[in-house]
């Protein structure tokens, strides 16, 4: 049951379900869950590539680095997403059309 | 047999967690359903010998993104403010409506298709390597890889972590009309 | 390797005995024995819960100079089942604009994150659940989900004495993470291990072993971490989140019968366990003094009964707080957080670290009275 | 014999340090730290005499040398090296140099301690002191061309400030900064050939420099059309003589004596005038492949000369010994360029010891009288006993009256200068050099006792002399010299007993006799001086492959695994020379005529100045008179001509160009020719361009914007869709 390609499905379930969050939602908050699903569906793959294949820790760094990213991608998306609320007073992603024209 | 045990209730947290985020109409609860996803995936480190990175998630994802992510769903009105920018502006609704989830469900099986037949190769190729059942500590290696191999990566992380800090306060700070 | 329950246990003859009545299969016993011990140490957690309360109210009785709870039993300690009964019995109200699921869930995440610290307390050298590597590391993380069920529960009640409680117990947990998981990085550092069994260890012998005695960057550090503790368990003086004179009773003002309870009880195990992780991390945990080590399966108990002192002396000074101090303000409790114990932190763990470079890891008493490391 | 940097390194770094307390703490001090800057300076006099001892005394082959070396940084790659070696070169040259420098400024530092006394720049003046110091005694320790620069320029730096140390007086700015624009030229050119050897030799390190000349990696180089030899040794020659102010560069050096008294003494004797004749001395293997000794010879002599004969009628005491360091600093330079090259570096060594007690002593003088013009004085004998005894030892020396050290050593530079001359077959113009060099040994001695005599001797002109002119002359410390009592002379520790020291050691047979026991280079019936037996030119054959050691090392080696060097003289350095008689023949001529022409010297003064026999010549002459007190219009030349008439000249005639030519033809020119383009191209802008090119694309880019609309929607999930179907189709590309 458990084996590199088990790990690779789960991590490509979590990969599509990003991708269809990421896709299908309108706001703004929700596309920043899919990208955390997306994150993780590859910190995943390096984990699980570090134990089945390359038998040493360089993907638990990465897949470590991938988490500090996320967390300051939260962060300063987040920021972001409050702002826009302050200025738009909505979080829909279509709403973001100050660059426009 | 605790291992394969593990596996199946995290993999079944992953997968359920992911598919829920998905079809949840709630945004609330699909932070929920993410915390649970997370957590899976924090139970298959742990039963791919990765003790530090699960725990680093939980303490990450868990104890941050997700309380972060709690509250900026609820200083940017919650759940019910979605409906009425939908109504209001006639746009699609912000979790989505039939439209938009049958575009994505296209191209997530365009992707799928894609990437299985990738994950066919690669498994064919790395199937019979195994590395025993054996889950050595692997905190003190990842300290001495950080603080040698990737040190530079390290400093850099460290940079970007405080320059988000610094960004997130700025942009979300109260301004003076 | 971890070692655990079953490996310890395994040392002995006994063992082989029962394993043979389990017909060899070492996974199935090892199961049994987990479960076994899961359920005792539950079971004795929430009774320590429960007396949490009778002692809390029988504490503050004695310090307001009254009696206290002595109808139910000898000297009323029979109490908390009574109430214990009351809650199970009581109607479960709902409110009907809660967001019902999260309402279900929350009290349930307070306890699993309360109940899954007590997989790695080191209640003696070879009763814990599991030593792990990454044990103190772990236990902070998992605490985190008591985070989540405070600030769920003040939403998904959706009134706004709960909301606001939610939100100030979110923030004051996620503030207050970061003062004590430095402190507890500067222990880290002294025993140059994260597992309890590790840390444990290192403080054998005299109470001069002891972490807080270890050099005076570990001293600050312990209080440090035990005010840091208070503001984590939402302990007075810093029980903002439940401020019944502001907020009625802040995020569990909705919930009633045993779903309040099990907010009760997991703000009372919590504080058990963040005494138990003082005791262990600075106080020499369930080192048995002058390092006296029969490894015989009676003085385990022993060690229990040592941790449980230092633990439950903790707990002692916990509750006189409450009943000493007056409430912080928001402001103020943000400010001491980050203005105060978040610097004497970082200094600690620098301080500790730069200790343990110049005086090559010996202790402040090795260093006046001598001895090697 | 163990060499570790812990025993060479205190001899630079104790002055650093107390330069850096004293800068940033100095105030707070007691005495504004002055004791602590002399402390240093003693600290790295004791280090310096221990390998002073060992060298010396411990009879090291001349070869034996210690070089120790760190890499700065690194950068090399793969296989270009690129690499900063840094480290410090001691061998017998550099411990007797080092026990000079540290000595005589440690005996410097105490006379300031007193003279500096009270003085308001007194804690500015001992910030710097050490601090030139350390650079001097770094640059002495640097085994390459680089870190010489860096501690050039530190000594740069510090004789700007000090020769500017009183700020508020505007001479003492201006002079400053003429010494630190004019040795500006000169460094130019040192870091000019330093760059020309790194460029081609990968290394500026003094070793590599040898090796590099004993393998003839220098042949056929050349930079523009010149040898590359040549090229450097030029540069490197110019640079030492913008810092040793030989002829043309020479003018700042005059003028530095607007700083304190002691200061001048450091930067005249032990310090920064030596450096240039040190590098001159470290590079003088490629100075002879680069051919250029005859110019250093004629520079150097032209030098000594003509410095020598405006000494004659200065008035000022201090510009008769600034004049009379210029004159020896020819000397030495000379000497190097004749191949006298032990010689060159004896005189550094002896015109150090005599030249910083002279300005000691005069600085003794001015602190006591306030009064510097030597018309003022006179009959200070009986007032100033001691340090008329010390500076007449000190004048002795200068003179090269025989037994006195001056005479040791300007004699055998004099004599190898006579054989440069007339003997070895040169070209017969360079007999120039020797002539001007036993010329100014003659003016030295007159008008070194000129000084003497108007100084010491004589009836005292103070009294009577101070009330008649109406320009009163203010002193250094800005009140009037009028009315001072002159005080009878005591025996200060401070004042006196640095002027004794120095003294004593302007005795010839310190330096001429065979005083530290060297005896194995000792010919049978020749005498051998320990000077000549220690110092040689560098053999160049010897550094070939030769290996560093590492900074931390050990050394322990035994002096007897080197080969014993023999002396030979000096002649270039290609082994023994043919002409020994000749060259022997030459330096007996030279002892007899300097001797004369010294004594003669100081008989005219004598005859001038004491018995007024003889009207002085200043009188006599007085169109060179004024020729010579105006310095030849050298300064008048510079600000006058270059400056004045050159540069603004230049700039005029630029100007003129630009507003005349340029303006004029060039612009309105192309004006011109653009008006008629401007006229073809509207037609073109307006037809070709706007109807056909403008509209066209217009309407074309409306049509595929038809297109690019329906990509382009601004909606971010869109794109995102977009990105992952390129991923896709990327993916499946890859696959078949």
């Amino acid at each position: 049951m458990m084996g590199l390609a088990s790990y690779l499905l789960i991590s490509l379930i979590l990969f599509v379900a990003g991708l269809v969050v990421m896709i299908a939602r309108k706001n703004i908050v929700a596309i920043l869950l899919g990208i955390e699903l997306i994150l993780n569906a590859s910190a995943l793959n390096f984990v699980a590539y570090s134990r089945y294949v390359t038998n040493n820790l360089d993907g638990h760094i990465f897949s470590l680095f991938i988490i500090v990213v996320a967390a300051a991608e939260a962060a300063v998306g987040l920021a972001i997403v409050i702002r826009f609320f302050q200025i738009k007073e909505t979080v829909h992603v279509d709403e973001a059309t100050q660059l426009r024209n | 047999m605790f291992a394969q045990l593990l596996f199946a209730m995290s993999a079944l947290l992953t997968v359920g967690g992911a598919i829920a985020v998905v079809v949840t109409k709630n945004i609330m609860h699909s932070c929920i359903f993410l915390l649970a996803c997370l957590i899976g995936v924090a139970g298959l480190y742990a039963t791919l010998g990765a003790d530090f990175v699960a725990v680093t998630q939980i303490m990450v994802y868990v104890g941050g993104i997700v309380i972060l992510m709690l509250f900026a769903v609820m200083l940017t009105g919650g759940k019910d403010f979605v409906s009425r920018a939908q109504n209001l502006l006639g746009l699609a609704p912000s979790m989505g409506n039939k439209w938009t989830f049958s575009i994505a469900i296209l191209v997530s099986i365009v992707f799928l298709l894609t990437n299985i037949s990738l994950i066919g190769n690669i498994v064919r190729s790395h199937a019979p390597k195994t590395f025993g059942n054996d889950y050595p500590s692997t905190v003190s290696q990842i300290g001495h890889l950080l603080v040698k191999d990737h040190v530079l990566a390290f400093e850099l992380s460290s940079v970007l972590l405080l320059g988000a800090l610094v960004g997130a306060a700025i942009i979300a700070r109260p301004r003076k009309q | 390797m971890n070692q655990t329950v079953v490996s310890y246990l395994s040392q002995y003859e006994f063992y082989d005995i029962i394993l043979e009545a389990f017909g060899n299969n070492e996974g199935l016993l090892a199961f049994v024995i987990y479960s076994l011990f899961a359920v005792i140490i539950v079971a004795l957690c929430a009774t320590i819960g429960g007396l949490g309360t009778y002692a809390e109210r029988k504490i503050s009785a004695d310090i307001q100079q009254r009696l206290g709870p002595n109808r139910v039993g000898p000297y009323g300690i029979l109490q908390f089942l009574a109430d214990g009964v009351k809650m199970m019995t009581k109607e479960d109200v709902m409110p009907f604009t809660a967001d019902k699921m999260l309402f279900y869930l929350a009290p349930c995440l307070a306890l699993v994150g309360v109940f899954a610290t007590l997989a790695v307390l080191p209640w003696s050298s070879g009763f814990i659940m599991a030593d792990m590597n990454v044990g103190i590391f772990y236990l902070i993380a998992i605490s985190s989900l008591v985070g989540v069920s405070v600030f769920l529960g003040g939403y998904a009640s959706n009134s706004k004495w709960s909301m606001l409680g939610g939100m100030r117990g979110a923030s004051q947990i996620i503030s207050y993470e970061i003062p004590v998981t430095i402190s507890i990085l500067a222990i880290v550092l002294l025993a140059g291990g994260m597992s309890f069994g590790a840390i444990v260890g290192h403080q054998k012998g005299l109470p001069t072993n002891w972490f807080i005695f270890h050099n005076p960057f570990a001293f600050v550090a312990f209080f440090v971490y035990f005010i840091g503790a208070l503001a984590e368990t939402n302990r007075a003086p810093f029980d903002l989140p439940e401020a019944e004179s502001e907020l009625v009773s802040g995020y569990h003002t909705e919930y009633t019968g045993m779903r309040f309870g099990f907010f009760a009880l997991a703000e009372y195990i919590e504080v058990f366990v963040v005494c138990g992780v003082a005791a262990a991390l600075f106080l020499g945990g369930s080192n048995l003094p002058f390092d006296i080590s029969f490894d015989i399966l009676p003085i385990q108990l022993v060690e229990v009964v040592i941790f449980m002192t230092k633990t439950l002396l903790l707990y002692y000074v916990v509750i006189w707080i409450r009943w000493t101090f007056p409430r912080l303000r928001v402001d103020q409790l943000m400010s001491i957080c980050w203005k105060y114990l978040t610097p004497i932190a970082i200094v600690n763990l620098c301080g500790c670290a730069i200790w343990l470079v110049v005086f090559n890891g010996r202790s402040f008493a090795q260093i006046v009275f001598g001895g090697h490391h | 014999m163990e060499y570790t940097v812990g025993s060479i390194a205190p001899i630079f770094l104790a002055p650093v340090l107390a330069f850096i307390i004293n800068a940033f703490f100095g105030r707070k001090l007691p005495r504004q730290g002055d004791w602590l800057a002399t402390l240093s300076i003693f600290i790295s006099f004791i280090f310096s005499a221990r390998i002073f001892s060992d060298f010396v005394f411990g009879k090291f082959a001349t070869d034996f040398y210690v070089h120790k070396t760190f890499t700065w940084f690194d950068l090399s790659h793969a296989s270009a090296v690129w690499k900063v070696d840094m480290g410090i070169y001691l061998d017998n040259m550099a411990a007797i140099m080092l026990l000079m420098v540290s000595g005589i400024a440690f005996l410097i530092h105490l006379f300031s301690t007193w003279y500096m006394d009270h003085d308001e720049k007194h804690g500015r003046f001992f910030v710097f002191l050490p601090l030139f110091t350390s650079a001097m005694l770094g640059m002495v320790l640097s085994d390459n061309l680089f870190s010489l620069f860096i501690f050039w320029e530190i000594m740069g730096f510090c004789s700007y400030s000090l020769i500017g140390i009183y700020n508020k007086k505007e001479k003492a700015g201006d002079a400053s900064l003429k010494a630190f624009m004019t040795t500006r030229v000169g460094d130019v050119f040192l870091l000019l050939g330093i760059v020309a050897l790194w460029m081609v030799l990968g290394s500026v390190t003094y070793v590599d420099i040898y090796a590099a000349i004993a393998e003839g990696k220098f042949a056929g180089q050349t930079v523009m059309g010149i040898s590359f030899a040549t090229f450097t040794a030029l540069c490197i020659f110019l640079g030492a003589m913008g810092k040793s102010a030989q002829f043309p560069l020479h003018v700042w050096l005059p003028d530095a004596m607007m700083g304190p008294t002691p200061g001048s003494a450091l930067i005249h004797a032990a310090t920064m005038v030596t450096a240039g004749v040190w590098v001159t001395l470290r590079m003088y293997p490629l100075m002879v492949l680069g051919d250029i000794t005859w110019f250093i010879a004629v520079i150097g002599a032209i030098t000594a000369f003509g410095a020598a004969t405006i000494a004659t009628v200065q008035t000022d005491i201090k510009a008769v010994l600034a004049y009379s360091t210029l004159s020896q600093l020819g000397y030495m330079i000379m000497g190097v360029g004749v191949g006298s090259y032990n010689a060159a570096f004896m005189h550094v060594i002896t015109h150090a010891v005599f030249k910083a007690c002279l300005f000691l002593s005069a600085g003794s003088i001015i602190h006591t009288v306030h009064e510097q013009e030597m018309p003022k004085l006179g009959g200070l004998r009986k007032y100033m006993p001691y340090t008329h005894f010390a500076m007449m030892a000190c004048t002795l020396a200068i003179a090269g009256i025989p037994f006195f050290s001056g005479f040791v050593s300007k004699d055998r530079i004099l004599g190898d200068a006579l054989y440069f001359g007339f003997m070895a077959g040169q070209n017969p113009m360079l007999a120039i050099v020797p002539i001007l060099g036993f010329a100014g040994a003659g003016l030295t001695a007159f008008y070194m006792f000129r000084m003497m005599f108007l100084t010491f001797y004589g009836e005292n002109r103070m009294h009577h002399d101070s009330h008649g002119h109406g320009h009163g002359h203010k002193d250094a410390h800005g009140h009037e010299s009028h009315g001072h009592e002159i005080h009878q002379e005591h025996l200060d520790v401070r004042q006196n007993v640095p002027l004794l020291l120095l003294s004593i050691f302007t005795l010839g047979f310190w330096f001429a006799g065979t005083l530290t026991g060297q005896s194995f280079g000792k010919v049978f019936g020749k005498k051998v001086e320990w000077f000549k037996v220690l110092v040689e030119a560098p053999r160049v054959e010897q550094f070939v492959g030769h290996n560093r050691q590492p900074w931390g090392s050990v050394d322990s080696r035994d002096k007897t695994e080197l080969p014993h060097a023999h002396y030979h003289h000096q002649s270039g350095y290609a082994g023994p020379n043919p002409d020994d008689h000749k060259i022997h023949k030459a330096h007996t001529i030279g002892a007899i005529a300097s001797i004369i022409i010294a004594f003669s010297g100081v008989f005219l003064a004598f005859l001038m100045y004491i018995q007024h026999t003889v009207k002085p010549w200043a009188d006599t002459f007085s169109g060179i008179t004024t020729t010579l007190q105006n310095k030849y219009y050298f300064d008048k030349f510079y600000i006058d001509v270059l400056i004045k008439k050159g540069l603004l000249g230049l700039n005029r005639g630029l100007a003129w160009f630009d507003m005349g030519v340029y303006d004029r033809f060039a612009v309105d020119g192309w004006a011109a020719v653009n008006r008629v383009l401007f006229t073809a191209s509207r037609w073109f802008d307006n037809v070709v361009i706007d109807a056909i090119g403008v509209d066209g694309t217009g309407v074309a880019v409306n049509l595929f914007n038809l297109v690019l609309r329906i990509v382009q929607s601004g909606k971010i999930q869109f794109y995102f869709i977009m990105l992952i179907m390129v991923l896709v189709s990327y993916i499946w590309t890859l696959k078949f």
